[in-house]
């Protein structure tokens, strides 16, 4: 294999990575409070709807005017994309919200609540997409204005002609959209926060003894609902991403299970914050290499496509089966907290 | 202590969940531009009103009390197994193959041999989760995952590469032969002058669901096997200490739950389809889930669980032929059944409790 | 009135359903009828459409898809006053009421492989399918056949999305493979994947190369960069039933090729500059010698292999 | 100035639903007091603090601290107000440092850093101060229970409580650890702090406390000088008749050997050797106490005769040897071979605590042909018989319908041993027997033991209340870190000798017993630390 296919396949794991990555943190700030989140599939699912929706309408939109209240002047604030971000972003927060509401409030079954809001975000946005675009549940395409651009890095053009270094600088660093550079460096941020701060104190605390929290005088509904608004924001970027990032409008279902992906790389990643970014690449390398190599040819038979479609998964099981043993949730993950003594 | 009488719990609570479900729907359909009340008027007319929608309705109930009991005894073991969709596609392989490699007599033998490839082949899906689950501590929800998604290469293979008629288009088996045909409910109920039922797709495998929630109540309530996997689910330590194996519990439970997803291939290859095509799970697994959880996990609770996903079902496809409605929108209302009646449950709860504590320190 | 039911895509998949669509609502718009039509989302629902449209009076009732040809040959019977027409499926008999049509897909993707490959600078293109069925194979065959009648050093890239029907709406996994199919020297891609293409048209307009839709006319979604669309008259075969109500003719299978323009590749304003007058020439020769049956394209179904590509 | 109570509660009350938890409670609790409170299991104690810490609101009733009238809504108020409370669960976080469980909830600023330093040098301030030596490093989960304790109680000196509130503090600690946690109260108490303790054990509250309270059914009966009542006054003011309080045995008759221990050895998953070669007999018509620090092995000697931890050596019972590893090595088999087993943690182990109590009273036996009718249990037959044994052991409410969970401490394990005895076994093997058990049911519980003994049964005692070691055995034999230290008689051994060994110091004269138990717990917590890593 030459430098350059393996620059491909890896900046194809980057991409295919990113929004496992961000998904995946989501999943670790939900969950280290001690709130099982089966439901990051969802909150992508309508972030990325209502991310493409905004943004496409914002684009096309020539005046802002709400209850007769004239608002173009918002609309010249952001650019569209930064618009379709921020109605993902709520969006995905609205369901974290519905999530907290009946995990944390009304100490219901956090897996049913997850499933439902599964449920809703796979129905709700293309009954929208639907009744706003009429076609046939996706968004119109974006425009340019209407989706995150790949930056160049500085000097990555010059540094190119340097062997090795240059190349993988400039087509491998380089020339992502800003949300990937934002997912990686949400991972050494949540490190500092969750070791660092007081408030990650309170975190980690919170999800393994909640009853500490409480008799030591914090409230643990507050944190709890804190760090789903974390989480609603992180799987908003990771919808966000996959319409306005890597594609350019909505599809019914594009998450296509990413966050049950992204679920078990929490899962591998033991809810740490650097192994979920190993895990998240891991993912993404083997779904890259799947896709390259689909005709594998092995000189003595052929590999079946079948096969290579299945390989992320079957790796999966192979890796929690042989290397990863048994992984350790947060304590009282799953558990509405009941004051006793 | 009990603050409000079992029957609130059981028939109260779940009833104004749903009439709260209900109305946000009708909400959702006003925001779309159509007529609540009609809507479900022909939702009810199509699935309830006529013996073909309840052919309907029951043969959809039928997938989801297997799927549904599948999820409720792996629950009873405290494991969450989202694999059923998975091992009812790994089912229907064993139904497929049950039903066009072995001459079978009559339906009746057919049956019994459907139905035990049926469960063997579903429960062999879930043994390499459950085995691992037991020995290596790999998580079970991670593993069941996973293998939905080889189910679905290994299905994709085998029908494209293998079990297709030569020539033909479909990535689906042959039709099965006219001796494994199963009695729908056409066929046992509809006389020359009332034509009950007719082409609707429930068939006889809706008393084997009965059945199997009969079976069921008896394993986890009657048996030791049941007593002993609800002793596990409750209290591993407790298990050990009374000569318990977690593993040999983690491994049968996940058996019997394998087993019964897979039983409902029998429903959608041998009674419906008459051939294993493609996507014949549809779902129904995930489906489960919510069924078991809406259902307490209870064989009862999952028979009214997977009948009111059963009308559902029916009435949304009746809904989508009549109106202009998308389909999405039954989507939509069963999430927000499972929604109200799964996960904000207590929201109901908690008020009645308190008007009951009120009536109850009055008369007491 | 007619009615039209869709396959599992939906109605708007920009393609195979959606093409139904614009042959139903090209009827509607000229005679100003109406009809009735549903998306199919379950596998019990086709027979359950099919009964309470004719039940309902419905005449004809069109289908798409393959799959519900079965059910449909089973329920005519019980019937006789409906016809019924499915687009796409197979019978061994035709019941008098029924009327089968399907396309010669391989014909038209031979063209569309012919153009790729005359339009290719590096003798690399790329194949790009949905879920991994027949049918798909059956139009990567096709295409792979044409790519090899103009260079036959040509080399083929041919991906499938997955093997589940989540395959057919994985745009970002479309592009990831054309990005991938990109980087191994594909500069026109032949996209056969429902919403997943979309995803491939949007990469390869991004990345600067050619792309080829298929079924509808999808040139006009991303001009310049859209070489052209492989044609599946499905609108046609849809408007023709509608417009023949109830005198239509049934109790056959009518198979449209290039000779009866029931496939075909497209030219319009979008891409008028990318077919060069040669690559036209050539395309407009092939297809005259197929019709004239002076080529033959395999079809992958004659004997479930390609002789132009291995899956 | 003194005259103002540090704590003054009027007319508190509570109701968890129909049960009435606290009526109208009023109590003064003095400054530099330390202030008991008894009474019976589920006499509503814990409900009566929780409210004085915020974790429940009353019904009714004012609170004033200092003499000041103060709302408590939430545990920061309580904090504020400068209660701290140790709970009888400890509020731990198990993977967290001691460091870090102290500054949780009272951290300075947003950052962890400064935090973490400033608490270092508190908590050796107090460490000299008040004898309250831990590692700030050290993991909870690592910590023995007693120092788990102190990590509570400097949890509560370093947001500068001055009134604490402890709940049954000693129910889990040894009587060294009890004496150290005392010498710890005392000398808060010399600073001028105000100390409620709750406790179910009259020696404590004779030997530490200046005033009891004595509750009973949710209302507060009585409250009297400690110097001028008597543990035989206060028994019955809590449990409204005369109670017992000394086990009332003849002596043993042993006869044949029934356990026999030879060369047993247990390695734990950690890969730590936890049993190095215990020997030991246990003849018909005989109670053997094993005393010992907890963590010495007793627990795993328990789980190895019960059949949940596999070993090696070798264990006869009558005369024929059992399996010690393998799949014939489990709580079914040995229970077959007639080996009754009434676990430590009765929570974990004992009950399943979401069953009924009639289904719990056939756990481990559920497998007994005589349940059984066909394939089925005989839940009929079952039901039956759980009431039978619920009336013949007083279990209260006497309802076998009732899940588990909602019996008190005392009653669940009146239940387990109704199942262990009654299933007539020739070993039974019982651990921690009274623990959190009100008086009035220790009495009972000691008299069933003592009367199984006299049928000839051999059994097998693990406790760390010295008291019932030495008051309920025939022979005592000591376990220090995986080995039995020796064997006394308790006729001939005191408190003071058995401590000494527990803390494996055979040579029994010379140290102060407290310090040597420290130094041993000190070795086994670092031994725990290493098999962690
Ligand atoms: N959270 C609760 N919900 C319902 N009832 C409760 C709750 N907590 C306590 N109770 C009831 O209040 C009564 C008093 O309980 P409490 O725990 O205060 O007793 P206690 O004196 O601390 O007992 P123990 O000596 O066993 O610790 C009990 O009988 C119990 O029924
Ligand atoms: N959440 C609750 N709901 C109902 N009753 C409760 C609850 N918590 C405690 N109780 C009741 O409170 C009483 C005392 O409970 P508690 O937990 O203090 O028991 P305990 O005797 O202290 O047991 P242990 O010391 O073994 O934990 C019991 O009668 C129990 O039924
Ligand atoms: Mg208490
Ligand atoms: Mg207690």
């Amino acid at each position: 294999m030459d430098l350059n296919t393996l620059i491909q396949i890896l900046d194809s794991t980057i991409r295919l990575a990113t929004p496992l990555l961000l998904a995946c943190l989501a999943g670790l700030f939900s969950e280290r409070s001690g709130i099982i989140d089966i439901g990051l599939e969802g909150k992508m699912l309508i972030a990325a709807f209502f991310s493409a929706a905004i943004a496409a309408m914002v684009t096309t939109a020539e005046s802002w005017v709400l209850l007769g209240v004239e608002l173009t002047w918002l609309k010249d604030l952001f650019p569209a994309v930064i618009w379709g971000l921020f109605a993902g972003i709520a969006a995905s927060m609205v369901l974290s919200g519905l999530h907290g509401l009946a995990s944390i409030t009304f100490r219901g079954n956090q897996l049913i609540s997850g499933v439902a809001l599964n449920f809703l975000a796979s129905g709700v946005t293309v009954l929208i997409a639907q009744v706003w675009f009429s076609q046939g549940g996706r968004t119109p395409s974006l425009m340019a204005g209407g989706r995150f651009e790949n930056i160049t890095l500085p000097l990555a053009e010059t540094l190119r002609g340097v062997p090795i270094i240059g190349p993988i600088y400039a087509d491998l660093i380089s020339g992502h959209s800003i949300l990937v550079y934002a997912a990686l460096l949400a991972v050494p941020l949540t490190w500092w926060v969750l070791f660092r701060t007081r408030y990650g104190l309170r975190l980690r605390a919170v999800g393994e003894a909640p009853e500490a929290v409480d008799t030591a005088g914090v409230s643990v509904v507050g944190l709890r609902y804190s760090s789903l608004v974390i989480t609603g924001v992180l799987c908003g970027m990771a919808g966000a991403y996959l319409a306005t990032g890597l594609q350019a409008g909505f599809v019914r279902e594009m998450t296509a299970g990413r966050g049950y992906i992204a679920l078990a790389a929490l899962i591998f990643a033991k809810w740490r914050p650097w192994y979920a970014l190993w895990a998240c690449l891991l993912f993404g390398l083997l779904q890259a290499v799947a896709l390259r190599y689909q005709n594998l040819d092995l000189g003595l038979f052929v590999v079946p496509v079948q096969v290579m479609d299945a390989l992320p998964y079957i790796l999966t099981v192979v890796i929690l089966a042989g290397f990863v043993g048994k992984a350790i949730p947060p304590r009282a993950g799953g558990e509405p907290y009941v004051k006793e003594r | 202590m009990d603050r409000m009488p079992a029957w609130a719990d059981a028939v109260l609570v779940p009833l104004i969940s749903i009439l709260l479900a209900a109305l946000v729907s009708a909400l959702v359909i006003l925001a779309i531009g159509e007529n609540p009340v009609e809507a479900l008027s022909l939702m009810i007319d199509g699935a309830l009103m006529r013996s073909t929608g309840w052919g309907y309705t029951l043969y959809y109930t039928t997938n989801f009390i297997f799927t549904g009991l599948c999820v409720a005894v792996a629950f009873h073991a405290r494991m969450f197994n989202i694999g059923g969709e998975g091992q009812a596609m790994i089912g229907g392989l064993g139904v497929a193959l049950a039903c066009l490699f072995i001459p079978w007599p009559h339906w009746t033998l057919a049956l019994v041999g459907a139905t035990v490839a049926a469960a063997a082949f579903g429960a062999a899906w879930a043994f390499v989760p459950a085995y691992l689950q037991a020995r290596r501590g790999s998580h079970i929800v991670i593993t069941t995952i996973m293998f939905n998604f080889i189910a679905a290469a290994v299905l994709n293979y085998v029908l494209v590469n293998i079990l297709r008629p030569a020539g033909a288009m479909d990535p689906a088996t042959a039709s099965f032969p006219a001796a494994t045909h199963l009695p729908t409910f056409q066929d046992m109920f509809a006389t020359a002058g009332n034509p009950l039922f007719r082409g609707s797709p429930a068939n006889i495998t809706f008393f084997i669901a009965v059945l199997a929630c009969v079976l069921v109540w008896l394993l986890i309530w009657r048996t030791r096997l049941g007593y002993e996997i609800r002793a596990f689910g409750h209290s591993e330590s407790a298990a050990r200490y009374a000569g318990i194996s977690p593993v040999r519990i983690t491994v049968l439970a996940m058996l019997i739950s394998g087993g019964l997803a897979g039983l409902m291939a029998i429903n959608t290859t041998m009674g419906e389809a008459e051939r294993l095509v493609m996507n014949a799970t549809e779902g129904a697994g995930f489906i489960g889930i919510a069924v078991a959880l809406m259902g307490r996990s209870h064989p009862v609770g999952v028979f009214l669980a997977a009948l009111l996903f059963g009308f559902l079902y029916q009435g949304g496809a009746e809904l989508a032929l009549w109106t202009n409605i998308p389909r999405e929108l039954i989507t939509v209302i069963q999430a927000l059944v499972i929604l109200f009646t799964g996960a904000l449950d207590n929201m109901v709860r908690m008020p009645l409790e308190r008007i009951f504590m009120a009536f109850g320190k009055g008369t007491r | 009135d007619p009615a039209l039911i869709y396959d599992l895509g939906g109605k708007f998949d920009k393609s195979f359903n959606e093409a139904a669509y614009n042959g139903a609502q090209r009827w509607a718009d000229e005679t100003g009828g109406s009809y009735r039509d549903i998306e199919i989302q379950s596998e019990a629902q086709r027979e359950q459409a099919l009964r309470r449209f004719a039940e309902a009076g419905f005449n004809p009732v069109v289908t798409t898809g393959f799959a519900i040809a079965d059910i449909m040959g089973k329920v005519a019977a019980d019937y006789p006053d409906t016809k019924f027409v499915n687009v796409d499926g197979f019978l061994p008999e035709v019941p008098e009421n029924v009327l089968i049509t399907t396309f010669q897909e391989h014909q038209g993707s031979y063209l569309v492989g012919m153009l790729a490959a005359m339009a290719s600078e590096s003798g690399t293109v790329g194949f790009i399918g949905g879920m991994d069925i027949p049918l798909i194979r059956h139009f990567g065959c096709g295409f792979a056949q044409g790519a090899k009648a103009v260079n036959p050093d040509i080399k083929i890239v041919a991906n499938m999305t997955g093997t589940t029907p989540a395959a057919w709406n994985d745009p970002v996994k479309g592009s990831e493979l054309a990005k991938a199919q990109i980087s191994q020297g594909a500069d026109v891609i032949y996209a056969a994947a429902g919403g997943t293409g979309v995803g491939v048209l949007q990469t390869a307009a991004d990345e600067g190369i050619y792309s080829i839709g298929v079924d509808s006319n999808q040139n006009h979604l991303h001009p310049g960069s859209v070489l052209t669309s492989m044609l599946k008259r499905v609108d046609v075969a849809v408007y023709d039933a509608m417009s023949a109500g109830e005198g239509l003719e049934t109790g056959k299978t009518v198979t449209l090729g290039l000779a009866e323009e029931g496939v075909g590749y497209a030219v319009d304003e979008n891409n008028e500059s990318l077919i060069t007058e040669e690559m036209a020439a050539a395309a407009e020769e092939a297809k005259q010698k197929i019709i004239d049956g002076e080529i033959e394209v395999v079809s992958y179904y004659a004997n479930d292999s390609c002789p132009a590509l291995q899956f | 100035m003194t005259d103002t109570p540090a704590i003054e509660l009027k007319g508190i009350s509570k109701a968890f639903g129909p049960v009435q938890a606290n009526k109208d409670i009023a109590i003064r609790v003095m400054p530099g007091t330390i202030h008991g409170i008894i009474g019976e299991n589920g006499a509503g104690k814990s409900t009566l603090m929780s409210i004085l810490y915020g974790f429940y609101k009353a019904d009714a009733g004012e609170i004033f601290i200092k003499g000041q009238r103060t709302e408590i809504p939430d545990s920061q108020a309580a904090i504020a107000a400068g209660i701290g409370m140790v709970f009888q669960h400890f509020k731990l976080v198990q993977n967290f440092t001691v460091l870090e469980n102290v500054i949780l909830g009272a951290e300075d600023g947003g950052l962890l850093k400064p935090s973490l330093s400033k608490a270092r040098g508190v908590l050796k301030h107090l460490a000299q101060e008040y004898q309250l030596n831990v590692d700030p490093d050290a993991l909870i989960e690592n910590l023995s229970v007693g120092h788990q304790q102190r990590v509570e109680i400097l949890k509560a000196l370093y947001r500068e409580a001055d009134i604490l509130i402890l709940d049954e503090p000693t129910g889990v600690l040894t009587p060294a650890e009890a004496d150290h946690l005392f010498r710890i109260l005392e000398g808060l108490k010399a600073e001028g702090k105000t100390i409620i303790l709750i406790t179910h054990k009259l020696r404590e509250i004779m030997e530490i406390t200046d005033t009891v309270s004595v509750m009973r059914r949710g209302e507060m009966t009585a409250t009297v000088k400690t110097a001028e009542t008597s543990p035989e006054e206060l028994a019955e003011l809590m449990v409204g008749r005369k109670v017992l309080l000394r086990v009332d045995k003849k002596p043993a008759q042993p006869g044949t050997k029934i356990l026999e221990i030879e060369n047993l050895h247990h390695v734990d998953r950690h890969g730590v050797e936890r049993l190095k070669g215990i020997s030991l007999d246990v003849r018909a018509g005989e109670i053997v106490g094993i005393a010992g620090v907890s963590g010495n092995g007793q627990s795993e000697l328990l789980h190895v005769l019960g059949g949940y931890a596999d070993a090696t050596g070798t264990v006869r019972v009558n005369g024929e040897e059992i399996d010690l590893t393998g799949h014939r090595s489990d709580g079914q088999s040995r229970r077959k071979r007639g080996i009754a087993h009434v676990p430590e943690d009765r929570h974990h182990e004992g009950l399943i605590l979401q069953y009924s109590a009639w289904e719990n009273t056939v756990f481990g036996y559920h497998h007994d042909p005589a349940i059984q009718s066909g394939p089925l249990m005989n839940n009929a037959a079952i039901r039956a018989e759980a009431q039978a044994k619920m009336d013949r052991y007083d279990v209260r409410p006497p309802d076998p319908t009732l899940a588990a969970k909602n019996f008190s401490g005392g009653n669940q394990q009146k239940i387990v041993l109704a199942r262990e005895i009654e299933r007539d076994p020739d070993v039974l093997l019982i651990g921690q027997p009274t623990r959190g058990v009100d008086i009035g049911a220790i009495e009972f519980i000691h008299q069933e033991i003592v009367r199984l003994r006299d049928k000839g049964k051999a059994i097998l005692l693990v406790s760390v209340e010295l008291d019932e070691i030495l008051s309920l055995s025939d022979r005592i034999a000591v376990m220090f870190d995986g080995h039995i230290m020796g064997e006394r008689l308790p006729g001939e051994t005191d408190q003071t000798e058995l401590g000494l060994l527990m803390a494996g110091v055979t040579d029994t004269k010379g140290k102060a017993p407290i310090e040597a138990v420290d130094a041993s717990l000190e070795a086994q917590e670092h031994r725990e630390a290493e098999s962690h890593d």
